[in-house]
This record gives structure tokens, sequence and C-alpha cells, in this order.
């Protein structure tokens, strides 16, 4: 005889009775359970589920199908990165925080590099500054690509990611014949990055630039057009502009909802401002605009890659630089455009060749706020496709 | 989006049945070994030469340039004598700055950074000289610069550390281990209680309790308003009462199990005053 | 004591094959004694005795039916992917399913504490004896049909909404929220398109005058052009996005979606229970692929008949002593024949294995010889040849959308079935009794 | 007070060449009591704090733990092992559980290039009910960890656990971070080590294929698994 919580014998005299007033919540989380109307109830999403994209826990709660409310948990993933790069000099911490977003490594290398150049006042190669460029747009068509496979995923469909993964893999095979590594590629230095272009990532980079669109195209054909997809997104979870903008959301999701804010081409760092390319932008500001602008970029960047082919000068690809780096006391922001929105990095230098306070700003957090808010009245499905059109990624969220 | 329902999906399964007939894409990877450029550094091995041996000179400049210092190399030297280690400390052992507060900056009443270069260290490198800077006598070393300061200077523990190679908090740990082993300048005169066979009997053990309770310390630390050390007492006095307080080698012969707290009190109480 | 160090299982094993080998005993020794008697009650009792033959033929049909559509599912996916698939276990890892099917067996079969234990335990079987007692009137062929009998369609949506009975108990018993919900959404998913696919085929019902499904199968008897699909397009669109629902297959797999609520149902079941769950599915899948080729492609009808009117006629009785010579030389002369070739081909090909070769080679010429003759001299094995490539043309179609698209949202799924589906398929009734009328059949 | 042999001292000879008899004696405790009475099972049933469930607990109902090896056919006889191990060697599931980066590299294991799925592994499963490898894909922290041992925990017995990843194997870059499980071996068993940061798809594949091959000659060990970093015998 197996125990059951019908069974008497097991049966826990209730501390409160009926008659006794409601207890007083404790914690937070009691709380939220005695606010628990008729017919309402929480689920537990995460921190291991299909569909919360790492470790993130949720906690819903439905009436029915019914979101009502939505609250995300996290801190699963917090491997202290911004107190260990305050312990680590300055080299070092270009390392920790390679693996924040582990989708797109490149971006959260930049970002620090970007700020710590400001700090010693380096100049950095025109060819680096291309290399960094070709690599970067690399990444973002890596990222958009599994976002697109991601996506479908969430709703259901499992063949785009593989699809995705194909183009993914061929490009972090090219970058790993370029850095090293296939994820966490720890690339770029201060005043430079690591080695120059070599035979075997150019050749890579043709034999995939002259397929590539069409590739992509193509992948796209699955799910672009599909009715179920379109009408699972169209027209759910709607920002629009003035919320976005309050609640400080950048990238394609802000570009989705009208706002044509590019760091690239607003705040132009790199040679970015020496390239031509758009700034895709949507108006309706659902999950299916928010697709559809990542897919825009995807074009985008491979039109920028075209012209850094053709423009790419000679020369060192690293400045000159000391072996121990000691900035002078100063403060410093270095941002960069990543494929989710705004990577920052601000940081502060006492003199010493560590860094004495890092900070990490991650889009992905601050788009993780606004699960709860679009996904209300929704259904239980709609969160994941929601979810997945804000595209977190947990490291960066949790650094 | 087309204006026939379902064309869409059609299209999708066209795609998907184009897709089945087309060649795959999958590296039979026991097989066939996949292409990985030159460059690649994933690869996790010591690499051996054309003889079979070790291509490592153990010449730890890798540990050195390991920009997360991932990489561990330890061992002693030639001679066996030194203990060498390069790589990441333990987790809470080893930090450069003892203090994470004082490294933020702030002016905290941090006893080992507080302590600033005010000892003479030559003293200290003549006993580590003496000792041969060998590890292995770290309680040797530790006693003899108590002997010589009369307690342990954190500026003499870190010279220890350095010139040992041993790890601050290996050296710091051995040093709080030992009892007889002091950190506070200053302390002079002890308290000590006898523990033998015939004291504990008539009640030593409840009297200490009460002390280390009343002076608000351990047996083995110093009281901290005062240069007193709580000490327990090797052996019986001849002589003497039981259960047996010492202060500085005198007998306290009005002090037994029942009133050693108001003890306790008025010494405070004299100290304070 | 070796009786406490048994698992359940083996102890039910430890009883059962003592009661087996004396039952065993003493039935042959009342057979013996009694055989007439025994036989004349059999004869007596015809249709009960077939009805337990069917079942247990079926139930053992029904798991290799299951196995051979997880390879399917498992290799056709894996090619749309551009990718290989199972391939390391049998013939193009054709055995994968197999070891999946036996390691389920093998896992633990872990009861969580605080589930109800008699609707957790039996939620699988109830799923699972759905599915197979659906298969008891699908008609393979005329002459291969386990229960031929008026009422079957009708029989076969009764007891094809047991299935949502099983999935029901399994999400309430769970004590799971994520079941909770899977058995929910399977029971409104179920409820709402019963509706549509039972409406669906009133028009062949109308047409045909019957509810019994060789007698559909035999109406549409013909070229392909009688074939209910091109006679009803409506109602065969209706009836297959309807099965596809029932079926818990992709777009319509709400109950089991993985991305929204863990596993559906199964969420909190392991080892042989989970596999029943499983194997029903893939068993449903079969089920509904036949009952479509049944009802809208001619079941076991050829698209087009040709008569061949065979003349072949071996008389094996004629050979006399011949027959065992024959059976036991052909096959050493034709291995050796086919052996022959491939030894001379190559000298780096060793004798035994030509030998092999040639042995497997003619074991494949002589099948596909016994099969064609078969085909053409059996009418009940064509037919049923004629059907199993039907039904597994549409089980492909089934794995193709799975592998294509994405899943719908469970209130555009339910408003589907009630704003689109329900209406077309009164309409199609309406048209078709319109029809009759008018044209008088 | 009573005396009884302790089970310890079983080998002794029970009686002497003299005749009498010599056992080991065992004195109970009366000499020293825990601050907590329920301590070390010390209270009587009756008086425990909550009763009801001391009771069913004391039935022993609600221990299913037994199971290790459970399932239908732990009924055929051992010599049939070799082939059960096949059996379980070439139907591996993993759970779908990634933790951080290394499950970018997991995910990359089963795609077209990669394609797991050679070997039955791809359909990863969702419930750990359903899982029968764990593949612990990225940095632990404190936080994750007590879900990661619940999910361990409720998978069913057979059940293997690959640590992929540096982090995963020793705390890896992150091995001076105060929220950092410094390798997953810590709190759970581990099977496979697989190196890398992250390692290559085709080396998780490699490390799957050890853990076949695992599964095969480790046969009717696994319950002497332990918590804690383990070395084979050769090395």
């Amino acid at each position: 005889m197996r125990p059951s919580l019908d069974d008497p014998r097991v049966a826990i005299p209730a501390e409160s009775t009926w008659y006794e007033p409601a207890p007083t919540p404790q914690t937070e989380r009691q709380a939220e359970f005695l606010s628990l109307r008729e017919g309402e109830m929480f689920v537990n999403m995460g921190p291991q589920h299909p569909s919360t994209h790492g470790v993130l826990r949720v906690i819903i709660k439905v009436n029915g199908e019914k979101v009502v409310d939505l609250d995300p948990v996290l801190g699963y993933l917090h491997r202290g990165v911004e107190k260990l790069c305050e312990n680590a000099d300055y080299h070092q911490a270009i390392c920790y925080t390679d693996p924040l977003e582990y989708v797109s490594s490149l971006f959260c290398e930049a970002a620090p590099v970007a700020a710590f150049e400001k700090l010693m006042d380096v100049d950095v190669p025109r060819r680096a500054q291309y290399i960094r460029v070709l690599t970067m747009e690399l990444n973002r068509i890596a990222s958009h690509t599994l976002f697109q496979g991601w996506m479908a995923l969430d709703l259901g469909g499992i063949t785009p990611i593989l699809w995705a993964f194909i183009e993914r893999d061929e490009i972090v095979d090219m970058l790993a014949a370029l850095t090293g590594q296939k994820l966490l590629y720890n690339y770029y230095r201060i005043g430079g990055v690591n080695g120059d272009l070599n035979h075997e990532f150019m050749s890579r980079l043709g034999t995939w630039m002259s397929r590539a669109a069409a590739q992509i195209d193509s992948n796209l054909a699955l799910i672009n057009e599909n009715e179920i997809f379109v009408r699972r997104t169209r027209g759910l979870g709607v920002l629009d502009a003035k919320t976005a903008l309050k609640m400080g959301v950048t990238g394609p999701n802000l570009r989705a909802s009208g706002v044509p804010f590019d760091l690239r081409r607003d705040r132009p760092y790199l040679v970015y401002p020496e390239l031509e390319f758009d700034v895709p932008t949507r108006d309706e500001g659902d999950s299916l605009a928010r697709y559809l602008v990542r897919m825009d970029e995807i074009k985008q960047s491979i039109r920028i890659i075209d012209q850094v082919l053709h423009e790419m000068p000679d020369g060192p690809v690293m400045a000159k630089l000391p072996r121990l780096l000691r900035p002078r006391p100063g403060r410093a922001f270095g941002a960069v455009e990543g494929p989710r929105g705004v990577y920052g990095t601000y940081a502060i230098s006492d003199g010493t060749d560590q860094p004495f306070r890092m900070r990490i700003h991650d889009p992905s957090f601050v788009h993780l706020q606004l699960v709860g808010p679009l996904t209300k009245g929704n259904l239980i499905a709609d969160t994941m496709a929601v979810m997945a059109s804000l595209d977190p990624v947990m490291g960066g969220v949790d650094k | 989006m087309p204006r026939i329902p379902g064309a869409g999906l059609v299209s999708g399964m066209r795609l998907t049945l184009t897709r089945f007939f087309q060649p795959k894409r999958t590296v039979m990877y026991p097989e066939v070994k996949p292409d990985i450029a030159p460059r690649n550094r994933g690869r996790l091995e010591l690499v051996t030469d054309e003889h079979g041996t070790l291509k490592c000179e153990t010449c730890f400049q890798c540990a050195q340039a390991c920009p997360i210092e991932c990489i561990d190399m330890g061992g002693t030297d030639t001679k066996g004598r030194f203990a060498v280690h390069w790589g990441p400390a333990e987790q809470y052992a080893e930090r450069r700055e003892e203090s994470a507060m004082r490294r933020s900056g702030r002016t905290v009443s941090d006893a080992a950074a507080a302590t600033g270069a005010t000892i003479n260290i030559a003293k200290v490198d003549e006993i580590l000289e003496a000792h041969d800077y060998d590890p292995h006598h770290m309680l040797a070393i530790l006693e003899a610069i108590q002997g010589a300061y009369g307690y342990l200077p954190v500026d003499a523990l870190k010279r220890v550390s350095r010139a040992t190679g041993a790890w601050y908090a290996m050296v710091y740990g051995t040093a709080t281990f030992y009892k007889h082993l002091a950190f506070e300048p200053g302390v002079t005169r002890s308290i000590a209680v006898c523990r033998c066979a015939n004291c504990l009997v008539s009640g030593a053990g409840s009297v200490m309790g009460t002390l280390s309770y009343e002076f608000g310390t351990e047996f083995g630390r110093a009281i901290p308003w005062s240069n007193l050390r709580l000490e327990s007492l090797p052996s019986h006095l001849p002589d003497a009462p039981s259960p047996l307080v010492v202060i500085d080698g005198e007998p306290q012969r009005d002090l037994s199990a029942k009133n050693a707290a108001s003890w306790a009190a008025a010494l405070a109480g004299r100290y304070a005053a | 004591m070796a009786w406490n160090r048994l698992t359940p299982a083996g102890r039910v094993l430890a009883v059962l094959l003592p009661v087996l080998a004396i039952g065993g005993a003493l039935t042959t020794a009342l057979l013996v004694a009694f055989g007439g008697a025994i036989a004349a009650t059999i004869g007596a009792n015809l249709p009960i005795v077939r009805f337990l033959v069917a079942s247990v033929v079926t139930f053992l049909i029904s798991v290799p039916v299951a196995f051979l559509l997880i390879y399917m599912e498992m290799k056709i996916i894996a090619l749309m992917n551009l990718r290989i698939g199972p391939d390391r276990i049998g013939p193009a890892g054709a055995v994968m399913s197999v070891v999946h099917g036996l390691k389920v067996l093998m896992k633990e079969d872990y009861t969580p504490p605080s589930v109800d234990v008699p609707v957790f335990t039996l939620a699988p079987v109830v799923v699972y004896l759905a599915s197979f007692m659906t298969l008891l009137v699908i008609p393979f062929a005329p002459e291969l049909t386990s229960m031929g009998f008026e009422l079957g369609l009708l029989y076969f949506f009764a007891i094809g909404g047991l299935s949502v009975v099983g999935l029901m108990m399994a999400g309430w018993s769970s004590f799971n929220k994520y079941s909770l919900l899977g058995g929910i959404r399977a029971a409104a998913q179920a409820i709402s398109y019963e509706i549509p696919l039972t409406l669906s085929v009133v028009g062949i019902v109308i047409l045909t005058g019957t509810l019994s499904l060789p007698k559909i199968v035999a109406a549409q008897d013909g070229s392909f052009l009688d074939w209910f699909i091109f006679r009803q397009p409506l109602a065969a669109i209706i009836f297959f996005i309807a099965i596809t629902a029932e079926a818990n297959r992709t777009p319509f797999d709400n109950a089991e979606a993985d991305q929204e609520i863990v596993a559906g149902f199964a969420t909190e079941y392991s080892g042989m229970r989970f596999g029943f769950f499983f194997f029903a599915e893939y068993v449903n899948v079969f089920i509904v692929s036949a009952l479509f080729s049944a009802v809208f492609l001619g079941g076991s009808n050829p698209p087009i008949h040709i008569d061949l009117n065979p003349q072949i006629l071996i008389d094996l009785s004629a050979l006399g002593i011949g027959l065992p010579l024959i059976a036991g030389i052909a096959p050493v002369l034709g291995t050796l024949l086919f052996a022959a070739p491939i030894w001379f081909a190559s000298s780096r090909i060793k004798g035994w294995q030509a030998l092999v070769a040639g042995f497997l080679i003619f074991g494949g010429v002589s099948t596909a010889a016994v099969g064609i003759w078969a085909f053409v001299m059996l009418p009940p094995v064509a037919s049923l040849i004629w059907f199993l490539i039907k039904t597994f043309a549409l089980v492909f179609t089934f794995v193709w959308m799975r592998g294509t698209l994405p899943r719908a949202r469970i209130d555009q799924l339910m408003g589907f079935a009630w704003k689109w589906l329900l209406p077309a398929s009164l309409l199609n009734i309406f048209a078709t009794a319109f029809a009759v009328l008018i044209a008088g059949r | 007070m009573a005396i009884t042999r302790d089970p310890k001292f079983s080998n002794l000879p029970e009686v002497q060449p003299d005749g009498s008899v010599q056992l080991p004696a065992t004195v109970g405790n009366t000499l020293w009591s825990t601050d907590d009475p329920r301590a070390y099972g010390g209270l009587p049933l009756e008086a425990h704090p909550n009763l009801e469930l001391a009771r069913y607990d004391a039935t022993g109902d609600g221990r299913v733990d037994d199971a290790r090896w459970g399932g239908a056919l732990s009924a055929i006889p051992t010599k049939a092992d070799v082939v059960l191990d096949l059996i379980r060697a070439n139907s591996l599931w993993p759970l779908l559980s990634g933790l951080a980066c290394c499950a970018i590299e997991m995910m990359s294991t089963a795609t077209p290039k990669n394609d797991i799925d050679r070997w039955g592994m791809f359909p990863f499963r969702a419930s750990p009910r359903q899982a029968d490898v764990l593949i612990v894909a990225g940095t632990l922290t404190t936080k994750m960890a007590e879900p990661l041992i619940r999910l361990w925990e409720q998978m069913p017995e057979p059940k293997w656990v690959v640590a992929m990843g540096d982090c995963t194997c020793s705390g890896g870059r992150y091995k001076r971070s105060y929220s950092v499980v410094q390798g997953i071996d810590r709190v759970m068993p581990v099977d496979v080590y697989i190196p890398g940061c992250p390692p290559r798809p085709e080396g998780l594949i490699y490390g799957m294929m050890k853990l076949q091959q695992l599964v095969k000659d480790r046969r009717g060990h696994w319950p002497e698994r332990a918590i804690g970093p383990t070395v084979p015998k050769g090395i």
C-alpha cells in the first residue's frame, strides 16, 4: 500500500481551523499563496523546464489556462562575475565576462574591452577594428539564427532549431578557426585582437558567404509564412514604444516597437560610421515583430560583412601596450550593440592593475522584467512565445 | 502572408519533404574525425615528443599566463626543500589583499590590516634562515617568532608566507590552531586554571566555564580589555588549594567554584578602575 | 530467504510458473479425456472463441506495430532535419525502438508518494486497452477483420473516446499540476474533436447505408475514383484534422506539449507505465491512419483492378518424395549460385564472406519470390499489402507534419473545432443528403 | 542491564575452551544525553511531536527506496545481465537540463552535424521520471544545486550522471567564485567527466560512448557509487 494524501494515517491535523483568522504571511512567497483566489493555482516552471532558456524559474499564477500573474525568479546562474573581475587584472577580467551571454560571447568581450580602452586611452589599429566588426556581425548572425530556432521550438516545431544549428555550427567553426574556441572565444584584447585573420577562417567564410543568404532565407520559409506560427505570435505581448523606453528596453525588442535606436548608428563605435547599413524597425511591437526584426537584422549583418571584407585595411592588429596595464584612476563606460540590446560595462580604476569596480549591464536582465507585464491575461502557451521573442539568456541576467 | 489559408503550411511541408531527400550534414564522428582548425585551443593534454617524453619543462609560464588562473601547478623544488605553487588559491584561503573591506577603500578595525610595518622584520628573517625557510617547520618558526616578539605580528606572518611559499591562510591557520600562539601584543599577565584530576573533581571545569563567560573570551586567548590571558595550568602547584586558579603564578586562595562569577566581576572592576 | 529478495514481478512469476506447469499438465490430461466434448463446446460457441483469438492476436501485433512506428518517426524526422538518425543498432538503426522499449521495461517503476495509487496504476492500462480494442475492428482485408460486426464505426468512436478517460485519470491522479493541465487539455480537446470526427463520416454512412467498416470498404470497390476521398473531399479534410487531434499529434499535441507543460499527463510516469503511454500513442497513430485509409482511401482495394488471371498452379503433392528433397537442396544450391559470382568478382573476398552474402541474397530473393507469388495468388495477402501501403503512407504524413509544423494554441485549437469544423461537417451532411435525395443514390 | 552481542565482533569464538562464554558487553548510554531529545532517535514514538507522521514513518510504508534495480525484467535470472546491460547502454535518454554555456554545446550535439541520435540519445526527455542520464552542462551554482539534486533524485534507477565542462568537473574558471559549487561531484555521484570549456560536441559524444562502455563493464557495481571525486583503479 503506497501512501496517499487521502490516507487518514498521514493526515496532518491542520494548525488553524476555519473559524480562526487567516494566518499572517511570514514571507513574500507565503503572501502570494494567500492571495490565491477561487480557481487559481500556482504553476512553478523551472529552474529545469524545457522552455525557460536555461535556469530561470517562473512562478505563474493561473486561472485555468489563463495567466493571472507571473513572477520570474532569478539567480540560479549567479556566478559572481563582477566580483571576480574586481579580483583579476584587466586582461583576466575580459575572460570572466566572456561566458555571460554564451550565445553571443564576443559582445560580452567587446563591452569591457571598450570600457578599458577608454580608461587607458588606447588607439585600436584600424585593421583590428575591422576584424572586430567582422567577428561581431558573424556572432550576431549566429545568435539570431539560434533565436529563430528557439522561437519555433518554444512554439512546438522541432525542425527549425536543427536547421538553425547547421548555420550556427558553420559560423562558430569558422570563428573557432580564427579564435581557437567554438563558444567562449576570448578573442578581443585591450588594444586589438588576439591574432590576425588566417587562411582557414577566410576560406571558410568565403564558402559560407557564397550561400549564406540563400540558405537562411530557405530556412526562414519554413515558419515565416506558417499560419500556426503567425497566428500564435501576431498581436501577442504588444509592447508600445513609450513603455519600452520607460523600461529601458534596447536592441531588437525596442526597434520592434518602432523606436529606431541602434547604438551602431546613434553612438557610433569602431568603424561603424564608415559602413552602410539599415536599422530595421517595425511598428507593431508584438512577438511577431520582434521575431521579424531579428530576421531582418541577419540580412543587414550579411551586408556589413560584405562591406568589411571589401574595405579591410592592412596593418597591425594589436596596439603597442605595456605588459602590465595600470590605467590612471578614473572611470569609463563602454557599450556595444549586441544581438539582444546594449551590452555595457562601467569600470572604475583606482590606479592598480585591477579594476576597482566593474558593473556589467546586460540587456536580457531588462527584458526579463517585461515577461510579467506582457503575459498577463494570455495563456500559458503564450508565456513561452513572449519569453522566446524577448530572447533572454540567463547567463547575462544572473551574471 | 499568402491569401489562401493553409498555403504557408503546404509550402513548409514541401520544404521539409525536399530536405528529406537532400544529402545529410552529419559528420560520422567516431569513424570520421572532425575538421578542427589548427588554432583550436581546446586541447586538454600534455604534449609528448616523438620519443614519448613529456614536452612540458615545468617552466610555470603557462600557469602564470593563464588569464583566469585555471592552470594549477604545484610541488617541491629540485632539492625537495621549498613548496612551489602557482595557480588559483583555494576557494577562500588566499586573497591578494587580506580584507575585502579594505580593498573597497574603507577604514576598518581589522586587526590584521591595522598593524602596519611597525616591527623590525630582520628578526623574522633570522629565524627563517635558521629554519632553512622550510614550511614543514612552521610551528617551530612561529614559536620562535612568538619568543622573539612576545606575540605573532601580522607582518611577520606575511613575511613567513612569502619566504616559505606556504599560503598565508595555512600560516594563519597554524597560528590560530595552537592555543599558545598569541596575536595580541602587550599580553603580559595570565590567569591560569589547573586541570589536574583533583582540581577537576573539585570544580575546575565550572570555574573555567564561569571565567570564560565572565571575561567574554575562551581559554588560550587574551581578555579583550586587559593585558591578561586565560590559560590552563599544566600541573598542580605544591601546597595549593583545589580548584587552583593562579594570576601570574600566584595562587588565588579566596576562589572556589561557587564564587567564581563574583570574583571575576571584582577582577573586571579592578581593571576598569 | 529468496522470496524476500524477489521483486513483485519476480514473485508473480515464481507463482505463475508452477501454476502454469501444473495447469498445463492438467489441461492436457483433460483434453485427452474429454477431447470430443470440448471440441463440441467450442464448435457450439464459435463467436466467443473467435473473439478471444482475435483479441490475443491483436494485442500481440500491436506491440511490433508500435516499435515500427517509433522507428519510423525517429528516422523520418531525422532525415527531414538533414541528419542520419539512429544507425548504430541493427541495420540502419532499425532495432533502436525495440531497445528503447525493452529499456523502458527495465527501468524502476516508481510510484511517487501522494498519488492516487489505483487510478495512477490503471491509467496507462486504460489508455493502452482503448488503443488495442479499437484495433479489433480495423478491416485489414475482407478476410482479415478481427471483429467485422455492424456498428463497427460507432464502436470505434466509442472505444476511441475511452483513451481520453485514461489520460484524464493519469492527469488527475499524478498529483502534479503539469499532469493536471495535460489531462484537462486532453479531455477538452477530445470532446471538441469527437463531434466533427463523428459528424464527418455521417455523409459516408448516408451513402453506404451501413456502419460496418468492411462494408464501407466494399462500397469503394472499383478504381481509385470510387474512393470516398474523391466523393467526400470536405469530409476527408475534416476527418483528417480531427483524427490528428484525437491521436494527439502535432500540431494538436497540446496534451503533452513539452515546451509548455513538461510531459503533460505523463510527467510523473516512469518505467513501463510510461512505456504504455508511449506505445499507445504510436498504436493510436497507426489506428487512425488505418481508419482513414479504410473509410476514405478504399481500404484494401487496389487503386486499379488488374485482372492478372494467374494460371500458375503448383501441385506440391504431385512431387511426392521429391518435395523434401527440393526443400533440402534448393537453399544450398541457391546459396552457391549467388555466392559464386561474388567470390569470383574480387580476390579479396574470402570464401565464407561470399557464402554468407550468397545466403543472404538467396534469402531475400526467395522471400521476394514467395511474396510475389502470395500477392498474385492469394487475395487476402494482396488486400493486406494494399491496406498497409495506404496506412503507412498516412503514418508518413503524420510524421511529416510533426517534423514541420509548430503547435497550435489550445484556444485556437478549440475555436477551430467549434467555429469551422463543426459547421463544415454539418454542411457536408446536408449537401450529401441533398445530393442523395436529388440523385436517388 | 541487558548484555547484547555486538555484531561487529561476530567472528570471535562464542564458547571459550574452558566452557565459559565470553561476549563483548555493550553498555547503554545512561550517562550522557543530547540537548535535543529527538536526536539519535532518542525520543519514544509516543512522545514524538508529530505523532501521526512518526507512526507512519515507523510502518515503513513510505520507504520506496529499495527499488534500485526494479522493473518488470528483474525477475530474469542474473545470467541475463549481460543482455540487459547491452540494452541499457544502447538506450540512454538524457534529461533536458542545460545550466549554462555548455548547454549550447549539448544542444549542438543533437543537431545535424553531430547527431547523437545515431546512438538513440536524441529525444531529450523533459521529465526526469523518464530520463536515464543527467548531463550536467554548465556552471552549477549554490542556488541551483538543490533543484539539480532533486532532479537527480527524481530520476528512476538505473541512472547515470555525466559532468560536462570544466565548471561541473572542478569549478573551472569559477574556481574562486563564492557562489559556484566547485565540482558537481560534491553533491552527486558522477560517472563520466568531460573536461573542456566548453567541450566540443564530439567530446560529449565520446563521453557518452565511454558511458555506454561503463554501463557494460561496471555491471552490478552501481550501488557502490559514492559522492565525491573517485579515481578508477588503473590510474
